[in-house]
């Protein structure tokens, strides 16, 4: 398909803007005024139009196809949801930071102090800030916070580390790094953990946090995950919680409780907020009591007459994380799925994800290598490993699924597990949807062994067949030159 | 009865799944959680309908006081949004996708995301964008850090006439890393020049300013960009995209690195996000680039696609060594950047710019003609300009919120001296009938 | 500058298209217009943006009253409408479409409006369906015409509590054919079965009867059926769908021609429209019926795909001999009802309408507690109930209209000798609280 | 693709309605009672929704693909519009009808009146009912204001044929025939209107109207049209406009100082509104002075104090053509097209649709018969006859067409064209789509001499093949029987 800068055609026009009421303003001096006109496209509102709804029509969505994509949680983001995001469109965030411009601004104040409290309640925090503009910020953001509190301490000189399982996703790390520190890798033992005893070794006083996803990036939840908790406060080191695999247990257990001290959460994954195609997430960060001091600004707090009310000059915060109060428009359709499904509906999606996932698992294990081979929660982790006897990777298998209208599972993640297919189908999908991704599998398998070529060939019902990656890196072609 | 919400399977299913499974309920599914961890009940109240799920929603914004005439900005402004922005990035096959790992069923994505790149690049005059950053603010943290990289070196120095929410952010970014952050106060509403020299050497990795500033002054940087190239350093200059219709582009000026928010680009204000952060660099600075980058490419067949590329900057790859640790970022509201700029057009986008000057200019004119109101700055503005008043603007301006107007961000809160300052926006939006309107409540308001 | 809205040529391709034309100007074009007849400028006003258009819009919607307690039907009703209806009835694919004349490039419709005809053939329990007519009154029209082609007769008997509107525009397609219109006065808020039955014979083309009626009353009209049948005529009845979650179906009661209004599914009130007529009728009548139909076929290699069919019936092809002068119909309206109907689904139909009901009778109970308020009717009602009140129910509505309640149509403008009467409606949508504020209300209306 | 019934699941839910708040009712007898629940779908809220967006992508629509589908103007829908309708979703029709409820709508019936006045203006009527709900209807409602034009004057009895041209559209006599009249059919002439001959002859005094559409389904603008009326004013008969094709004159002529005495306009053509894969439509009638008294109630009209009425009890109105005000939301729609237009702007779109028609004729004329070879108007008809030698049929061509992405023209009609094949690119289109469409339709000339069967094959691209008519008809399953 055209780009849409050529479809452009010089001095064509698009949307009609208001005409002035006021008078032309004398011209800017020359040095200040750029030299042409940004070569910004001309088209046509139709050809606009077209070009973009075509444009969609080459997307694989939730909303077209089946999209078990591990660790995003793809699941159906209801209409109703998407709704309520407009109706906070003409709020200006600077009116509550005006003097006395709270009381002007209640609702949205007040409901993202409610969803604070909700997501207190779900995850087992004290207290949660809803500034975070994605997962990986809310790492970051809690990892800041474990630094504070190291720092107001008086150890921030001898806290160098923070520990994380060589399953973890790649944003742990970089988040800590970013936070400052030094990072320590576990290795999974087999059965599919952090192994405890490498844990144990690694672990000394200069560790100022344990990182982990709980289920972790197998899909599996970790029995020992208590004794590892206790074994981290007693070297005064916090423990981190990812909450991106939160969806599988709603209800079922709250990090808070096992002894997490730091908590991210995803919305665009657990709460139902659609993921735009790489974002708008959010990733709003819950803390036990100890951390509260340092959260970041402004923090909404409920006076005693029940106004919301921004407290802005605290010391200790780490400061700001984002200019405003974060992905509000995200957090307006998480809060409004919150209380769409309640105490009970969320326990359902969690029991729901788990039993899809583990349907899944058992229906595909003969087919497929199952590295860890237990009860898992959200998502099942396969290995290509035996269609890779016969030349077929996990790749070749994504790109048949695509031919057979299935978005690919994660491939080659977790990286510990060698050909990783990662499966995760949510609550929100039917049974008959799983059989019918589950023949396509078993299919994909036999291919595997009766014709890898066709793997290899695939997909063919795209508009574009395989591309070059390596002439995309060499060439670096970023920006369209003509 | 399942009333469940969007879980759909009945009983029947599943039974016949937990059949496959082996296991007789799913509670069995959760033993691999220790009893004593289990979680005792969720204090939140049971479900709803979707209709009281809306109403309830509705109710909260109800809540907001409605209707305001806005003359605020500090990164987030008024503007119009062509119908097409909704409609468009409101295709359930843009905002339901996950970010294109899958290059050939996701190419809706990947070539809006290369269009938008090219938009940005045209835009700020500068070689290499990234699909999107959170914010403005993580954007001034991110090219930060990118400077820092690319120099080896460890002294950032901040034009204090930044906006200040940015300069938080980037210091929360930076506290843990051993950096130093310099801010220069500034004079006369704009870069203190003298002040800059003075601690301007071969230690720092780059100077950070604002076009138009805080204060709403319009500058040219091309002699910064001399002189800290010389020295070895980068230049960071935000921008505000809307300005960039008429406004020398970084590029012209010789930035390396620009940056801004994308939300006067399509996105609504919604109490202040999702909006987007751009970033855009010389071509030599792309393998330091943070976030998800689209390269252009071919298939088997020589028919071209695209693809995201260099993804050895990214965490998913480098891990703790990566550029970045942004994995989702703000890619939906790129795409309405995209469609806003693409609709806007060359030349609409040159006239909207010049249509919030000529706006700003008259309220200029009308609040400059009340007794006491004198201009803070000398140098030419945009859409936005400093007043100073004879008292006050905090009381000032929390009075006029009685009368449905934010008439203003007092700078007292944030620059000490200038408590009686006020900056002042006017966005194409606003109609000579209601800035004649503001002018007289504000000096009403100046009267008693 | 070519500010025109939506033309896009430039300058240049004009001038390029019209030397392709061989005319030196577009006026030229127009030379086949005599210069006598060439019209004076419009006086209509000079155009506008699409944010001013926008606003212009607004206010019109604003100076009608908002949040008005809708206890008023007569063919309109107020019930919720889930999310996804609008989200997929707003697919450009669906709404920018024309009537699906290539099938292989209109699958999208033509299944839709398959699903759609089975979906009114369920409800209805009759056969066949179109793929929608106007509205309800013309589809008692459609309806009336196409019996009387099937029975060469030119006699229509109608029940007089048929929505009055209904019965008008029956009069208006009529009025001109030489067909003779009887109208049967009903009693006891029913269908008169005595009076019917004077009036009833062979000349009788068909019978006309609504259930629930305009009182609200619900029938069963198997034995008139019977009876009908008997004399070689036809029995028509115009349906409330929503009332079809649990009432009796036309199919069931022996109905030949089952017609009604599908504002209720999933239309919103939209001061009238649009909204869709529906029609089902036994297998036999299928040549007679009006407008479109979808088929179900194969095509070349066998696969199922779905055409307009029994196009011979039509306009386009028939011309003055088709069974209806109907083309565009109500298309996206009545993919709005499949949507909703599928969307509310088997059971959830079927407890909307116990909801319906459950929420009249209780407000019933909390009106007839009212002292002079009496039941019109003997017979059971579902989600509308007619009331005799003490004095002019015109007076009360109107003063109630002032507390944001629309109380009821009065019947006395349709009925004479009901002048105190009162037909209430109250959908799924009132609560308990509204309503007890309603009877609150009202009795203080009756007592000053 | 499955229906949706066939992937229903017994007992599963769609949406969640809200809990009852109220006693549950004793129950209805039973005869008053449905034995089962209605076989309605039984699917999840995700199923639904993939259901009908993948549905919706199989079909071709403006938004997507050029649709130069002649006499249906598929112009652009501006988005705009589109937010429009949805302002007045709450408004509920029955409350202006109550005693004094005119007060509480005064916007919706101002916006109707205005309405009237503006098209009034556009067409050079003296008013004009907003209330027929498309333009058959339109045709219909305005025969019957004839009717009663003519029965008010004592000849009823006596006014017995309506006289159409054979070019006209098939709901023109059919919609007399339902007004009660014999209808007596013109042929064209050579110069490709009414024959003006032929017409003399076939008027007497007993024709009570002429319907012509002017320009004519050629997209020729009849130079007689002055005569033709006067010839049919002298007989008493009135002269009818088919305004389908008012997107070719406005601001040109105006049909009232033609001569015209009732007309309908087809907002969904002209006016911009979106044509819903089938309607809904608007067609609003507009008539001369002498035929108000018999316009559909209730009127809409401004009283003294500026305020909106509605007059509903006045003799001699003909009744009414819909239950209530007509389709609201489409007029809303069209009204904000009109003043967004303003009247330069609606006269420069009538010059584009021209001018386009005329380019794509001009190009096309050496590869296609173009029976009438003369300036049109805002589209041109074309024959396939050359191809026919070749055994290609209009058919042919437009099932090429698809292949290529366009939505072929309309073909078959007007039926007076053997093979007609009739272009309307509308004035949205840019230079640009109907150079590629011209090189497609080249294309097709070409193919039709060298390879016929490529042709006859076609599409080959779509889900479907061409489908089997004649057995749809045949069996008649208009119905899921499963
Ligand atoms: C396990 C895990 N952790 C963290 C993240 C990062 O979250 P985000 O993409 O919102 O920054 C993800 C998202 O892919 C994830 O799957
Ligand atoms: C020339 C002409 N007249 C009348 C009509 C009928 O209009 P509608 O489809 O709105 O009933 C049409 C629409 O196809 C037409 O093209």
């Amino acid at each position: 398909m055209q780009l849409i800068y050529e479809k452009s055609i010089p001095g064509r026009r698009g949307v009609k803007l208001p005409a002035s009421d006021v008078p032309v303003a004398t011209l800017l001096p020359a040095h200040l005024l750029r030299a042409e006109a940004a070569g910004l496209a001309e088209i046509s509102e139709l050809d606009l139009v077209r070009h973009f709804t075509n444009l969609s029509r080459r997307n694989f969505s939730v909303d077209t196809n089946f999209y078990p994509l591990g660790s995003c949680t793809m699941k159906y983001n209801a209409k109703v949801l998407e709704n309520t995001a407009a109706l906070f469109a003409p709020f200006h965030p600077m009116t509550a930071l005006l003097p006395g411009g709270e009381e002007f601004c209640q609702g949205t104040l007040g409901m993202l102090h409610d969803l604070g409290l909700m997501l207190a309640d779900i995850t087992g925090m004290a207290e949660v800030t809803t500034q975070p503009l994605a997962g990986a910020q809310g790492e970051m953001t809690g990892i800041l916070l474990v630094s504070a509190y190291h720092a107001a301490r008086g150890n921030k000189a001898k806290k160098k580390y923070v520990v994380v399982p060589d399953s973890s996703h790649g944003t742990n790390p970089a988040s800590a790094a970013i936070a400052g520190y030094e990072i320590i890798t576990v290795p999974t033992a087999p059965y599919g953990d952090m192994d405890l005893e490498l844990f144990k070794k690694a672990m000394t006083d200069e560790v100022a946090a344990v990182m982990v996803t709980c289920p972790n990036t197998l899909g599996l939840f970790n029995p020992h995950i208590k004794e590892i908790a206790d074994i981290a406060h007693s070297h005064d080191a916090l423990m981190y919680y990812d909450g991106a695999n939160l969806n599988a247990i709603m209800g079922k257990v709250k990090p808070g409780d096992v002894g997490f001290d730091v908590i991210h959460v995803n919305l665009h994954k657990t709460f139902g907020t659609p993921h735009g195609g790489g974002g708008p997430g959010s990733g709003p960060v819950g803390v036990k009591k100890a951390l509260i001091p340092f959260l970041p600004q402004p923090r909404i707090i409920k006076d005693s007459r029940g106004l919301f009310q921004l407290e802005s000059k605290r010391q200790g915060s780490i400061g700001r994380t984002a200019n405003f109060f974060g992905n509000f428009g995200v957090m307006a359709k998480a809060y409004a799925y919150i209380i769409m499904l309640g105490r009970e509906g969320l326990v359902l999606a969690s029991e729901q994800a788990v039993l899809n996932a583990n349907y899944i698992k058992e229906r595909l294990k003969p087919y497929f290598e199952l590295p860890y081979d237990m009860t898992c929660m959200h998502e099942c982790v396969f290995s290509a490993s035996k269609q890779l006897v016969h030349g077929v990777h996990a790749i070749d298998i994504a790109k048949f699924l695509i031919d057979r209208g299935y978005h690919p599972p994660t491939v080659y993640f977790p990286m510990i597990v060698k050909e990783a297919i990662m499966i995760e189908p949510t609550e929100t999908e039917s049974k008959a949807t799983m059989d019918a991704f589950i023949e396509v599998m078993i299919e994909a398998a036999l291919t595997a062994e009766n014709d890898p070529q066709a793997l290899h060939d695939a997909p063919l019902t795209m508009p574009i067949s395989r591309l070059d990656e390596t002439k995309a890196a060499r060439e670096q072609n970023v920006c369209c030159q003509w | 009865m399942n009333d469940s919400h969007y879980c759909p399977h009945t009983p029947e299913e599943i039974s016949e799944m937990l059949a496959v499974i082996g296991v007789s309920s799913v509670e069995e599914l959760f033993a691999p959680i220790p009893a004593e961890l289990r979680a005792k009940a969720l204090t939140i109240p049971s479900g709803m309908s979707e209709f009281e799920t809306f109403a309830r929603m509705q109710a909260i914004a109800a809540a907001n006081t409605q209707g305001m005439t806005n003359y605020i900005g500090g990164g987030f402004y008024d503007h119009i949004i062509p119908s097409v922005v909704d409609h468009l990035s409101g295709r359930a096959e843009f905002y339901t996708a996950y970010t294109p790992y899958q290059p050939e069923c996701s190419q809706g994505t990947l070539q809006a995301l290369f269009e938008y790149q090219t938009a940005i690049c045209r835009l700020t005059g500068l070689d290499v964008s990234n699909a999107s950053l959170y914010d403005g603010g993580t954007a001034c943290a991110e090219a930060a850090m990118m400077a820092l990289r690319v120099t080896g070196r460890n002294k950032i120095v901040v034009d204090a006439s930044l906006n200040p929410f940015s300069r938080q952010v980037l210091k929360t970014y930076l506290f843990n890393l051993d950096v130093e952050v310099v801010e220069i106060a500034p004079t006369d509403g704009l870069l203190d020049r003298a002040g800059l020299a003075a601690v301007l050497d071969e230690t720092v990795a780059a100077v950070l300013v604002q076009n138009p500033n805080f204060f709403g002054s319009i500058d040219d940087f091309t002699d910064l960009a001399r002189q800290v190239h010389v020295l070895g350093g980068l230049l960071i200059a935000s921008v505000y995209p809307i300005s960039l219709g008429i406004l020398k582009s970084p590029g012209e000026m010789g930035v390396d690195i620009a940056i801004g928010d994308g939300q006067s680009l399509g996105n609504p204000l919604c109490f202040g996000g999702p909006s987007f952060g751009f970033i855009a660099a010389r071509k030599s600075l792309i393998r330091n680039m943070p976030g998800r980058i689209v390269g252009e490419t071919v298939d088997k067949s020589g028919k071209r696609g695209f693809v995201l590329t260099l993804q050895a900057r990214e965490q998913h790859i480098k891990r703790h060594k990566a550029t970045s640790n942004i994995c989702s970022n703000q890619g939906l509201c790129a795409l309405r950047g995209l469609i806003f700029l693409s609709s806007v057009g060359k030349q609409g986008l040159a006239d909207m710019a010049r249509l919030n000057r000529d706006k700003a200019e008259y309220a200029k004119a009308r609040l400059l003609a009340i007794p006491g109101v004198t201009l803070l700055q000398s140098s030419p503005t945009f859409n936005e300009f400093s007043v100073s008043l004879p008292k006050p603007a905090a009381a000032l301006v929390e009075g006029m919120l009685k009368e449905g107007i934010t008439a203003g961000v007092p700078l007292g809160g944030f620059y000490k001296g200038l408590e009686n300052a006020l900056v002042v926006t006017v966005t194409e939006k606003r109609t000579k009938k209601e800035i004649d309107h503001f002018a007289r409540i504000l000096e009403a308001a100046l009267c008693n």
